[in-house]
């Protein structure tokens, strides 16, 4: 399998819409761990990524431009926490995808691992912190594992995303340590972390690219 | 919610717009960032430049600061989102003076990453950059934790006396101390009363009951240390100074300066009245008011509310504090 | 309703002992009366005596505007209720200086009668009183029945000049003419968008659906024209605007004065994009403007909306819109 | 029928209790036509004449010396539109009574008949303005030919009440010329006006006493 650059496009376009679809239920989280915004942020970064696609990146072939580019604006959009988390993960991964119009399945799995480091020494977060983290460290963990193990991105992406996803909901029963709702102590238990929701979104959607891709 | 807007989207645009052509002597926007704001008046060679910021809807905080005796310039972030490192910087450049910049903010992992990443690209253009984080909010750390706790109206503080230190001709490294001491012998605790609601959402920023108030709230909505039933002005100052004196012992003589600051919808009537209970417990223990401020200075759009702040004052700091403010939002003489 | 409050019956009495408290080099109460205060600075000989004075729950109007610049006095009446003649009676004569004093209030039942009173009273003790009442709110009567209007936020510049012209030493009668030439040239309307409630009752001051709002709404929640579903700032902004254009025809290269008025509980950032749109309009005819101010000078406790005020200038009003100011609540370089 | 000046000051102390009773309507009524307060502002002057009632007045016997006290009490205690009105009626009222320390029958119409002058001398509303002078014009002019007719005080009073009541009432029905309500033009149509109400409570009250005092 392998992903063109079109289809690493369209998957940004895909992030647009599903954060567009989830925006409120990552505001109504973040009300109760945080300032509330986090739905918001995250669509205009996403909407402002989306008017990059349309325009300058419209015909863009090199997927590691298409990927920095898609950080630094996301960032330059919403500052924020994610801001720099997320366009971190994007440059970073961006390094990996340098000069490439095609991505192979092993540039998938190290785009992703890179990716996550960035996130990881962007915002020092460690697992349990109740962040994005949460979410992406056993995913990461998960992926590299399991494709260094069958050489099959989608098998292992689908586990991997498995893991992020018991990582997510596995913020509910997690006392914030970092962040806006580090303040909270007890009472940020019951609710699940609205940046590992988001980083769950992104990872999920990649997945369903993935699949589609694979049936091609 | 009821809003005085056009497009959710566009408000922070908008605000910055009215605002720059209402006080077209005192400020402007940079050409290459429209985030970006500088005092549009000349200031004396070789100052250090002060730079504020933060997000939006905290007005008078941050933009409502810049002028002669305080800051030089501003980078305006989203609304309770910290401006990415793009308007920093540009900020930056415009206010470096070859002395050097000081970056002030409140501690939130937002700011901390994009005021790092902006420090970390004004050093790749020689620029001198000192960040002091404010940490005022006693509600939201433990003492121990002291460099967990985020900034809140304290934060006005650190303005004031960084900015006037500025204005007298300290160095680099000497406003960077002015602001860490400021921040280091300041303490705020507030208590949120009614939501605020964001413009995108309009959904209230917490849930409070009609008889609660959430002590020790963050100026962002963020939850405090516990709801408790609403009470008495009074009772809510003696509760508010009784974290902060647990926090920052106060000695018999020690001066002060007060800020009691409303958080968006709370009239100055009520604040004079909090204000009336925090002097009576200062004077029943022998504290001196050097200066007091009372009134809205860094907000939380409509929310209801408000916080105290005590800053422990030298002589060094009196002098700082007494130095004359002329910005859009503030003037002091 | 939760309020920062004691007692519901004692607020105007803790929120004169905490602003008296609070700037101690500013104001002062006067010993015969607790609802009249004067200020503490030393004014020059001979200058015509500026006394202010109307309800509690506008603030910073009336009491902040007491200082150089402004007012020398304020008689400080109940929550949206004239003071009765005796606390002016007594500002009359702590601050007249042989010079006279003016009386400057709105126009308003109960002002008009509890001034008239103090007038007498004054007279009856030879001080010479001018008596200037503000009817700048164009929504409250038609042209016609001009002398029928209320004042609301466009106090503040009669407040602003006639306190500069005394200032200035122009004497009695001059700063009559001043005070009733810039009422003669304001015009202001607002709009309502959420109510405030009283201390005593609790109660909202109208009623308005989640959607509308009241235009023309007077700033103690009297009803003003019409309900009318929710809008845009622009239109907002169009709407007042066109009411006041109607009233006061303004031609190009006319020079007005802003103010964007806040009543209590709109954030600054609303306030900035209503005067974006201000500025827009006032740009596309041609009419220059020559100050603004934006933020909450005249407010009704915690209410919601806001007005536009504009006064046309001329070379002696511009004097003394430019005149520097050190009040309490407002500090003008 | 006479009133002693105990009597006389009894009446203001039924007044006092009245009023709190009809706060919450009075202010109900004045939140649809003006600020809301006319209920507070009648609370808080009456209770401040109810203090000088048990302190400075506790054995006052000059029924003049009584109604200038409760005026100037009243109005400083509130200032406001209601202050200098019922204050002046009151010291209007209060030269008819000055050293008298038993009131006759025609002292009580001469009283309230001056009261109302000095009510509309200093407002200068006319009848059909919607104010307080709805209720008092009507009910003087009954009282004062009534009285004149049979010299039957509580006959008079009791239909010169309803005669202020019937002007009260009256105020539905008007559109406001004068005070804060004066601006609402047809909307002021269906509102009972506050300060004609708080007239017919005080007048009303007047009759109480009176009937009370028949009887002994
Ligand atoms: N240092 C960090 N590392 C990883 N994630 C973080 C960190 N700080 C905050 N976050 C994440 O950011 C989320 C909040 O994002 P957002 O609401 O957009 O920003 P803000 O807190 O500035 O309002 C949190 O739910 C948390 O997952
Ligand atoms: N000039 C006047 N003459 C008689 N009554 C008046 C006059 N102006 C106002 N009123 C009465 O005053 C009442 C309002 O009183 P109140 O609410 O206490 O004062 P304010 O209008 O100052 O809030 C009105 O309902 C009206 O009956
Ligand atoms: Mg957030
Ligand atoms: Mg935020
Ligand atoms: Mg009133
Ligand atoms: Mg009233």
């Amino acid at each position: 399998m392998s992903l063109s650059a079109r289809e690493y496009l369209n998957y940004f376009k895909q992030v647009t819409e599903v954060i567009e679809n989830e925006k409120d239920y990552l505001c109504e989280l973040d009300r109760k761990l945080g300032d509330g915004d986090h739905g918001v942020t995250m669509s205009i970064g996403w909407q402002s990524v989306n008017e990059k696609l349309d325009t300058e990146l419209l015909d863009e072939t090199d997927c590691g431009k298409i990927s920095s580019v898609v950080g630094m604006t996301f960032l330059n959009a919403v500052g924020s926490s994610v801001g720099p988390l997320y366009a971190t993960g994007f440059i970073k991964g961006a390094k990996v995808l340098k000069n490439k119009t095609e991505l192979t399945d092993s540039d998938i799995a190290e785009f992703w691992v890179a990716f996550v480091n960035g996130v990881k020494e962007r915002g020092k977060a460690q697992v349990g912190d109740k962040t994005i983290v949460d979410t992406l460290d056993p995913f990461a963990k998960k992926l590299e594992a399991k494709f260094a193990e069958s050489q099959d991105i989608l098998a292992a992406f689908s586990e991997a995303v498995q893991a992020g996803e018991r990582g997510m909901e596995s913020t509910k029963d997690l006392i914030s340590k970092i962040g806006r709702s580090s303040r909270l102590g007890e009472r940020s238990l019951g609710v699940q972390d609205p940046g590992a929701t988001s980083a769950y979104l992104i990872i999920e959607t990649f997945q369903k690219v993935l699949e589609v891709e694979s049936v091609k | 919610m009821k809003k005085l807007i056009n497009n959710p989207n566009n408000v922070v645009e908008e605000m910055i717009d009215g605002y720059v052509k209402a006080h077209p002597t005192y400020i402007k926007r940079l050409e290459e960032n429209d985030r970006s704001l500088v005092t549009a008046r000349k200031t004396t060679d070789n100052k250090v430049g002060i730079l504020i910021g933060g997000g939006s809807g905290h007005e008078p905080g941050f933009l409502g600061y810049v002028g002669d005796g305080m800051a030089d310039g501003v980078a305006v972030g989203n609304i309770f989102a910290s401006p990415p490192p793009a308007p920093i910087l540009e900020v930056t450049k415009a206010i470096d003076k070859g002395a050097g910049v000081v970056y002030l903010y409140g501690n939130y992992a937002g700011d901390v990453m994009n005021f790092g990443m902006a420090a970390d690209l004004a050093d790749m253009e020689d620029i001198h950059v000192e960040m002091v984080l404010t940490t005022d909010d006693v509600a939201s750390a433990p003492i121990e934790e002291k460099e967990k706790r985020r900034g809140i109206a304290g934060e006005f503080f650190v303005f004031k006396t960084a900015g006037a230190a500025a204005d007298q001709g300290y160095n680099l490294g000497e406003v960077a101390r002015i602001a860490r001491k400021t921040n280091e012998f300041t303490r705020s605790m507030g208590v949120g009363l009614t939501p605020c609601s964001l413009p995108q959402t309009g959904e209230p920023s917490f849930e409070i009951g009609d008889n609660e108030m959430e002590l020790g709230l963050g100026h962002h909505g963020e939850p405090g240390i516990k709801k408790v039933p609403m009470d008495k002005a009074d009772n809510i100052a003696d509760e508010l100074l009784k974290h902060i004196f647990a926090d920052m012992p106060l000695n018999k003589d020690d001066e002060v300066a007060v800020l009691v600051n409303g958080l968006g919808s709370t009239p100055r009537l009520e604040l004079y009245i909090m204000y009336r209970r925090v002097e009576q417990v200062l004077k029943e223990k022998g504290i001196h008011i050097y200066r007091s401020y009372v009134g809205d200075y860094i907000t939380s759009l409509e929310m209801g509310g408000c916080s105290i702040t005590l800053t422990k004052v030298d002589d060094e700091l009196k002098k700082l504090i007494d130095h004359p403010v002329d910005c859009p939002m503030f003037v002091q003489k």
